[in-house]
């Protein structure tokens, strides 16, 4: 029996010894039993090599991309290589088709972090199976749970909070990267059938472009990519495209072969510039003055376009000297309020036109500064916006604009010429000029140079602001397609299209009335929103960074904790839960605040201790899931089939299909979703609990969620792709390509923009062949502008703006936030990741530093006695933190550079950057009640600054090598 | 050089072996081999001004049981280098003709092959390579060999086994005949490997004992 | 011990690496302790980094310098060459129990082939080259790093190592 | 020598520095054991320290047709392969421990010096630089091996290693002034960028090639007429070798950078380009001058409405034009090699695996 030698038996007596066979994770591959493969004649095997004999194939390449907000450079269509269920390499599928003969194709598409996902999926950092915090939260005390177990407690959790406190307890943290697809909607139903609250978190990241909010009534405005090639001049401007639009990148550079100016404005040497005719270096911070001073040029250059801005602007409306206030035709003749008066070259004041911007046979005359008669026979003095707006321009000479930006004039006056000379002029957009404080000025007054020369509405001419064109099926989905008809959405809640049309309103109107509603009511067709910047600031604790927030604003009329509840108790901004009712759910999807919230240590010290329960949905460990009681993890993007929104630079939804299985007891969101409402359901029952009156005073069946989360079981836990083709099929600007083809080819070009209120602001056709254009509803088809004046506005009536000196664009000195400190920390987004996903990223580290690191000019560097790689502490009024030091000779002296995203736990245990930026809310951004500066979907809302930030930097050592040296120094820092 | 005949060879495989106090040891004088025998222009560029094979002389015995034969050698050498993952480690090797009267420094030629038995600090095995020309040596067939290695205060010092048979890819070793050896040594914390090594000034003749 | 009953043992090895009261059925208690009562507790602690601190990987790619596709496409190489694919769902290549798995089918595909010598060789030569590049070294590294007190998962990965050196044995290496 | 030459033209105006080349070829080619630290392909700042840090002072390559000696980079220079110590901080609970590579801090890495430049504020200057192996017409590498393990392929004039010879003797790392070759300390083989040889045999064009979302490179046969590379290098004459003077006649050719006006003192535009020229000619030699002005005359000519074939070659509107005769998508080919396919490969079966903490079998 042995063979000769004794062996000890590691053999149970009496244990089954069978030759029949069942492995748990094989299977015979020529689809035979295991029994039977193992009864046949293996394969000659000598030595290792042989292995490697046979050629290595796929079992097959599927269509994927990645469910992410890449935002400005998004999406792209991947192929991904399979082999025994598990995914082994990607790239790009690089087969779009080229718009039209004039422009360069869109291929490949794809950038270095989406052709290394498939190395993230199995690393120790992705998260297999649900997480429960045993220990205190943050303490890592991990305890492995079932899905069963994490769900009950969370209902149960979630059913206390709803019928002892209030369904407005329950807050629902959407960070960027909801993909608007089934997986976002599962979340959204949820929200929207408990009345729970959702945070819109687009402006407190600071990308809510408030300068366009204020002049368009809507920051939804972008061209596509392709439109670039039609454009003579572009303006690289408060953007940095060739490290965050990596796969847009080569329609600059063949732009400028194919003659197009290309032009950098930025305080730092930045890798845009490089690509660049013409860099203008300038003081950060200070771009208005800038602007302001090219507008200037153009005005008393005689280089204005009267003919569009007397139609399409508010320049010919008259204001009243005495109050400051447009001139409404109540005031002037009786009549409505929210119609206004121009002085016609012949008739004199007339109401200007508004259910159209046509003028028809009105000639308003641009510079009025007069006396008329109004109602009642008073005399008063008036003036056009334009005569305001020439006075308000007059003082940025070259010279005086050379002052406060640090720009030479020779330089001021080459960008100025190149702005008037161009035939076609374009810019670049991006997300930081709101990142500072008075991004909202900086803004207008670019603006300013577009409109007063005409340059939009037409191909290569145009200004872009905000990103984002989504199907408009996900609303129809949401509602549980309760509406059925898309055109009688609202009637719920006693909105109705039809009769806000007939009153002159426009459909971009009345679906941006539905996303405003969203904030206040439950209804027509979305869940609760609220600002996430208001919701960080008050229930965050963010605010009290801003105590001494007077020192470094001059202009502040009031604290800032004042200014905030004046805008609440008048209703001027929404606030759900109300400010003072504790939130004690969170719910983190997509999200991770600890990271991204500027004062985002206030958080973890004033807000969670207030939690009962904080949960977070992720695929890996972030910063805010190492505080959260349970972190259920999410199917990466090649496990599961959806697809995600886009921007018009890039008009082609694009869809990921299930490669291989969730790895672990990993699930796609849909399920969890759809799961916890079962569960939810079969608490309630068991515990006797049918329906709850929500805040609103309206009634949440709990008894009944999982039937009404499923369309009474259309939609199951496993049909995330049924939904995510629901979601298609019921979208006006998807639908024309069918689901399964979709899928097949991995991506569709839209056909219109559609009219969710996530993309009708953009307002123009989407059609074959052609590069799309924003704003051409307007400019051509003369329909309104959603603004209170119906035109592009450049004079805003409204107090707070009156009592601020921002009636007109103008330049403020960017404040010391922080403190009197040298040193201004300037930033922008990673080349390195998207959001925090890529930070922990071993592949991206070696590439990279392998740690955060700070840039510094040469100058600024050998001031203070420090060397490249050195550790250095930086600190302010507000807080510190330690982090290495890169030396380059791209800084601007007294301009310091941190890229974004970086995780908490990549600094050394004493903060990060964020503790040093308070990011004091702007009180003008606190206005409301005024015809359109009103929160809205992913507008109008306070955004949050972190640019202005000023601090001081001192060496602390040089890089700990020896490991003596580390624990040395590091006890010393600690 | 004396290949002394023995009874049984395993007493002599250990390095410290006593038997091996009784075997003469011959000195060979070492000397670096020639850099302008060094095959391209590359290899003398890096070395024609950079001293290497320094090594001026090392101990050299041999006994044999008529199946095998031993030898063992003696050098100095600083401290011993088994290369890690950058550098070169130390190493050494014995030569034998194996047709004709190849000579020693160009490794043989077309029709007259050399077999090398070759030694690296880090591999604890030996390796049997013929060689028809410079850079032209191949794994030879196989032919039994071991070795057994030791540093100490200074000094490598290693026995290598090989069996007297020989065949078309190793010298046959003839009890009662005279033969001739070859030596070489590569000083690894000199990046020292291929022809930069010292090499014995030609070959010693060997006499195998009846 | 025939082919047979070394499969049964890589079996009951396989499982007890898989989950908590796994291989209880087929170790001998006298050399593998059986699961301690609160077993699933044990085992995490033991096994999952992600959730102690003490605990170490059964995943080969969690203690190599090497690159996990790699790592996966030469075991998968190893697996495709006789036959097998990974299950849908099932643990990655590079896990212990998986490895496992491979040699208690490539033994019991000796008991089936013990007629022909030829067929006996090669699963020979395959065992012994697995087991030796890649069982051995995690298995040690698992030995190396273990911080568990619970007798069956402190006892379970020596208990391993003597038996792979009893199966080398047998096999001539 | 090889009948047929396979080259690579790199436009250094359209590379943006994103790196996607180098993981793309990372992911394809070097993820195998002992090859942590390799970079088939890198992309550097310029000007700047280079990959590996400081090569252009490593020596090697002809001068006046004679070898020249050669120094052989350390992994040190290529930075170290740092590990990060995801358990000690994700899973031991926040704070207590940064996430940062394991033991020493890193001083240096294949991108450290990204976007640091030269020159003073506000002249400023820097571009991105991709390099692969050249696979030169006059191969230093193949000169220096004493063992013949290098050779130049007949159809193509790829040059391989065949590791079935090579003995680790790494003459050929010092030998090469480009530093693109690199030694598996596992394997003990030199290894090197092999131009996606089993691409390439059928028809697809190489990873960094293809999966580039700047469209900087443009593939195909020196001795094609009417391919990318003759019109740019023999016709337009703006594609030229890196370094000539090293005399191994490269076969990637680089498109020079334009750059931004440069200021005078005072803070004035000067109309001149900011990126010195005598730093351009030391990399590309006395060409560099005359070709910028061919690329600012075509660019002329477009913007006065003037054709240029120059700057359609250079646009490449459509993506496949890039890639001249190797248009083939990878999906369609029957695989992808993930690692060089040579028949039989030589995996010995002594080879320790590198194990990191203790207990592992080769500590």
């Amino acid at each position: 029996m042995t063979s000769g030698l004794t062996r000890r038996n590691f053999l149970k007596a009496g244990a089954a010894v069978t030759a029949s066979l069942a492995l748990p994770d094989f299977i015979a591959g020529s689809g035979q039993s295991l029994t039977a493969l193992a009864g046949s004649r293996p394969r000659d095997y000598t030595k290792i090599v042989d292995i490697y004999r046979n050629k290595w194939t796929w079992d097959k390449t599927v269509r994927g991309t990645h469910l992410i907000n890449c935002w400005y450079q998004a999406h792209c269509a991947f192929d991904v290589y399979v082999r025994d269920g598990i995914v082994f390499r990607e790239e790009q599928a690089a087969d779009y088709p080229q718009l039209n003969e004039d422009v360069p194709d869109m291929n490949p598409r794809g950038c270095q972090k989406g052709c290394s996902f498939s190395k993230r999926m199995y690393e120790e950092s992705r998260i297999r199976y649900p997480l429960k915090q045993a220990g205190e939260r943050g303490s890592g005390k991990w305890e492995r749970v079932t899905w069963d177990e994490a769900l009950d407690d969370i209902a149960d959790k979630f059913i206390d909070v709803v019928t002892e406190e209030g369904t407005d307890r329950v807050i629902w943290d959407m960070g960027p990267d909801i993909n608007v697809g089934a997986a976002n909607a599962g979340q959204a139903r949820f929200a929207q059938l408990t009345h729970s609250i959702s945070l819109d978190s687009n402006s407190s990241n600071g990308d809510g472009h408030r300068g366009a909010f204020e002049t368009f009534g809507n920051i939804y405005m972008d061209r596509s990519i392709e439109d670039y090639f039609y454009s003579d001049v572009i303006l690289i401007w408060g953007s940095n495209p060739i490290v965050t639009s990596i796969p847009n990148a080569h329609f600059f550079t063949e732009a400028r072969y194919n003659g197009s100016e290309i032009v950098c404005i930025a305080p730092d040497y930045s890798p845009s510039a490089i690509k660049a005719d013409l860099w203008v270096p300038l003081a950060p911070g200070t771009d208005a003055a800038l602007a302001l001073a090219v507008a200037r040029e153009i005005v008393f250059g005689g280089h204005v376009n009267e003919s569009f801005v007397a139609e399409q602007t508010d320049l010919p409306l008259l204001v009243r000297t005495d109050t400051g206030k447009l001139l409404s035709e109540k005031d002037a003749k009786g009549g409505r309020t929210d119609r206004f008066t121009i002085m016609d070259k012949i008739r004199g004041p007339m109401t200007a036109p508004a259910k159209s911007l046509k003028l028809g046979t009105l000639e308003p005359e641009l510079d009025v500064d007069t006396e008329i008669e109004i109602l009642g026979g008073g005399k008063i003095a008036v003036r056009s916006v334009y005569s305001l707006l020439k006075d308000r321009l007059d003082p940025y000479t070259f010279e005086a604009a050379s002052k406060m930006t640090g720009t030479p004039v020779s330089v001021i006056r080459k960008f100025a010429n190149l702005c008037i000379r161009a035939k076609a002029l374009s810019n670049v957009s991006g997300s930081s000029m709101n990142k500072y404080f008075h991004g909202n000025l900086t803004e207008r007054a670019m603006i300013l140079i577009w409109a007063l020369q005409g340059q939009m509405g037409r191909p290569g001419a145009g200004y872009s602001a905000f990103a984002f064109l989504a199907n408009d099926g996900w609303e129809d989905y949401v509602s549980g397609f309760r509406n059925g008809d898309r055109m009688k959405f609202g009637t719920d809640i006693g909105l109705d299209l039809l009769t806000d049309l007939a009153a002159g309103d426009t459909a971009e109107m009345f679906f941006k009335k539905l996303g405003n509603n969203s904030f206040k009511d439950i209804g027509g067709n979305l869940p609760i929103w609220t600002s996430a910047a208001l919701f960080w600031q008050v229930h965050g604790g963010v605010m009290e960074l801003a105590e001494t927030a007077d020192k470094w604003l001059p202009d502040l009329k009031k604290p800032v904790r004042e200014a905030v509840k004046e805008s609440l108790d008048n209703k001027w901004l929404p606030l759900q839960p109300p400010a003072g009712t504790d939130p004690r759910i969170l719910f983190h999807y997509c999200a991770n605040p600890l990271r991204s919230v500027r004062g985002s240590q206030k958080l973890t010290e004033v807000l969670w201790p207030k939690l009962k329960l904080s949960v977070v949905v992720d695929f890996r460990m972030s910063s805010t899931a190492q505080f959260a009681d349970y972190i259920l993890p999410a199917a990466a993007w090649y496990e599961t089939t959806d697809h995600k929104w886009v921007t018009p630079l890039v008009p082609f939804n694009h869809v990921t299909n299930k490669a291989v299985e969730p790895l672990g007891e990993s699930k796609p969101d849909f399920w969890i979703f759809t799961m916890l409402t079962k569960h939810v359901q079969k608490r309630a029952r068991e515990r006797g609990i049918s329906s709850i009156v929500s805040h609103l005073g309206k009634t949440v069946q709990l008894d009944n969620l999982y039937e009404d989360m499923t369309m009474d079981g259309r939609f199951l836990e496993d049909d995330t792709d049924k939904a995510a083709g629901a979601i298609i099929d019921a979208s006006s600007n998807l639908s024309h390509v069918s689901w399964e083809e979709q899928k097949e080819k991995g991506y569709a070009r839209y056909n219109s923009i559609g009219i969710s209120p996530l993309a009708i602001g953009n307002a123009g056709k989407l059609e074959e062949g052609k590069p799309f254009i924003p704003l051409t509803y307007h400019i051509n088809d003369k329909l309104p502008y959603p603004t209170q004046t119906k035109r592009i506005q450049f004079y805003i009536d409204n107090d707070l703006y009156l009592e601020h000196d921002e009636a007109l664009p103008r330049y403020k000195a960017p404040p010391p936030i922080g403190g009197e400190y040298p040193l201004m920390m300037t930033g922008g987004h990673t080349r390195w990741s998207i959001h925090g996903v890529w930070r922990d990223n071993r592949l991206m580290n070696r590439l990279n530093r392998g740690q955060p690191y700070i840039m510094i000019g040469i100058k600024d560097a050998a001031d203070r006695g420090i060397a490249d790689g050195d550790w250095v502490r930086c600190h302010n009024d507000v807080g510190e933190f330690e982090v290495r030091v890169k030396v380059t000779h791209a800084m601007r002296p007294g301009q310091v550079f941190m890229y974004h995203a970086w995780e908490n736990y990549q600094f050394k245990g004493t903060g990060s950057p964020r503790e040093v930026s308070p990011s004091p809310i702007n009180p003008v951004e606190l206005a409301g009640d005024h015809a359109h500066l009103k929160v809205g979907m992913l507008e109008g809302q306070p955004n949050s600054f972190d640019r202005d930030t000023r601090i001081e930097i001192t060496r602390i050592s040089g890089p700990r090598v020896s490991s003596e040296a580390e624990t040395a120094s590091s006890n010393d820092a600690a | 050089m004396r290949s002394v005949k023995v009874t049984a060879i395993a007493d002599y495989a250990a390095t410290t072996a006593a038997g091996w106090h009784q075997i003469f040891a011959e000195t060979v004088e070492m000397v670096p081999a020639p850099v302008e025998m060094q095959p391209n222009g590359f290899i003398q560029a890096n070395w024609q001004d950079r001293p290497y094979g320094q090594l001026t002389s090392l101990k050299a015995q041999s006994v044999h049981d008529g199946t095998s034969i031993a030898v063992r050698l003696r050098w100095a050498s600083e401290k011993p280098e088994t290369g890690g993952r950058e550098g070169f480690p130390d190493g050494a090797a014995i030569a034998f003709p194996i047709t004709g009267e190849p000579v020693l420094w160009t490794m043989g030629t077309e029709d007259e092959p050399v077999q090398f038995i070759q030694w690296q600090a880090m591999k604890n095995k030996i390796r049997s390579v013929v060689a028809w020309g410079i850079g032209s040596s191949v794994p030879g067939s196989p032919v039994s060999e071991s070795v057994t290695a030791g540093w100490s205060q200074g000094y490598w010092t290693i026995v290598m086994l090989r069996t007297l048979a020989g065949g078309p890819e190793a010298a046959t070793l003839q009890p009662g005949t005279e033969t001739q050896i070859g030596f070489a040594v590569w000083n690894g914390s000199n990046e020292e490997r291929a022809g930069i090594k010292a090499v014995s000034v030609d070959w010693s003749p060997l006499t195998i004992e009846a | 011990m025939t082919p047979l009953e070394r499969s049964a043992v890589y079996g009951g090895f396989a499982a007890a690496f898989r989950t908590a009261d796994g291989g209880a059925d087929v170790l001998d208690e006298a050399v593998i302790p059986p699961p301690s009562k609160d077993a699933a507790r044990a085992f995490m602690a033991a096994f999952d980094p992600s959730i102690s601190k003490t605990a170490v990987s059964l995943h080969a790619s969690a203690h190599l310098e090497r690159d996990q596709t790699d790592l996966y496409q030469e075991l998968i190489r190893w697996y495709d060459h006789f036959g097998l694919k990974r299950r849908d769902g099932g643990e990655l290549p590079d896990h212990l129990s998986v490895m496992l798995e491979f040699l208690q089918f490539l033994t019991a595909q000796e008991n089936a082939n013990a007629a022909d010598a030829a067929a006996v060789a090669s699963l020979h030569a395959a065992q012994a080259d697995f087991v030796t590049r890649q069982v051995l070294p995690l298995v040690d590294t698992v030995i190396g790093k273990l911080e568990t007190a619970d007798p069956r998962y402190h006892a379970l990965p020596g208990a391993l190592r003597a038996f792979l050196d009893d199966e080398l044995a047998v096999l001539g290496r | 020598m090889s009948n047929r030459q396979v080259a690579m033209v790199i436009d250094l105006n359209k590379c943006i520095g994103c790196q996607t080349c180098t993981v793309a070829c990372k992911t394809s080619w070097t993820s195998g054991e002992g090859q942590e630290g390799m970079w088939w392909n890198q992309v550097n700042t310029a000007p700047g320290h280079g990959t590996p840090k400081d090569w252009e002072k490593m020596g090697g390559g002809f001068k006046g047709g004679e070898p020249q000696k050669g120094v052989r980079p350390a992994q040190g220079d290529f930075g170290e392969g740092f590990e990060l110590n995801y358990k000690e901080a994700l899973f031991e609970g926040a704070g207590n421990e940064a996430l940062k590579p394991i033991g020493d801090e890193p001083q240096w890495g294949t991108n450290w010096d990204e976007d640091v430049g030269a020159g003073d504020y506000p002249n400023s200057y820097f571009f991105y630089i991709p390099r692969i192996c050249n696979h030169c017409t006059k191969p230093a590498c193949m000169e220096a091996c004493p063992r013949g393990a290098i050779s130049k392929r007949e159809e193509d004039g790829i040059v391989v290693i065949d590791e079935d010879h090579c003995r680790g003797l790494r003459f050929c790392q010092s030998a090469c002034p480009y530093k693109e070759i690199y030694y598996n300390h596992v394997t003990g083989h030199a290894q090197k960028c092999v131009f996606c040889l089993p691409r390439i045999e059928q028809g697809v064009a190489t990873a960094c090639s293809r999966q580039c979302p700047g469209r900087v490179r443009f593939l195909g046969f020196l001795e094609d007429e009417d391919g990318p590379i003759h019109k740019l290098v023999n016709v337009h004459k703006v594609a030229l070798g890196l370094h000539p003077e090293y005399e191994t006649e490269p076969n990637v050719f680089y498109i020079p950078p334009l750059s931004p006006e440069k200021f005078d003192d005072d803070g004035n535009p000067t109309g001149e380009d900011r990126i010195p020229l005598e730093y351009l000619e030391s990399l590309f030699g006395p060409e560099v001058g005359p070709a910028l002005e061919r690329i600012k005359q075509g660019r002329a000519d477009k913007q006065a409405g003037r054709p240029s074939d120059l700057m359609d070659t250079l646009i490449s509107k459509n993506f496949l034009d890039l890639f001249g005769p190797f248009t083939n998508h990878p999906r369609e080919i029957e695989r992808i090699a993930t690692e060089l396919e040579r028949e039989p490969v030589i995996v010995p079966p002594s080879i320790e695996i590198a194990y990191r903490g203790p207990g592992g079998s080769s500590q």
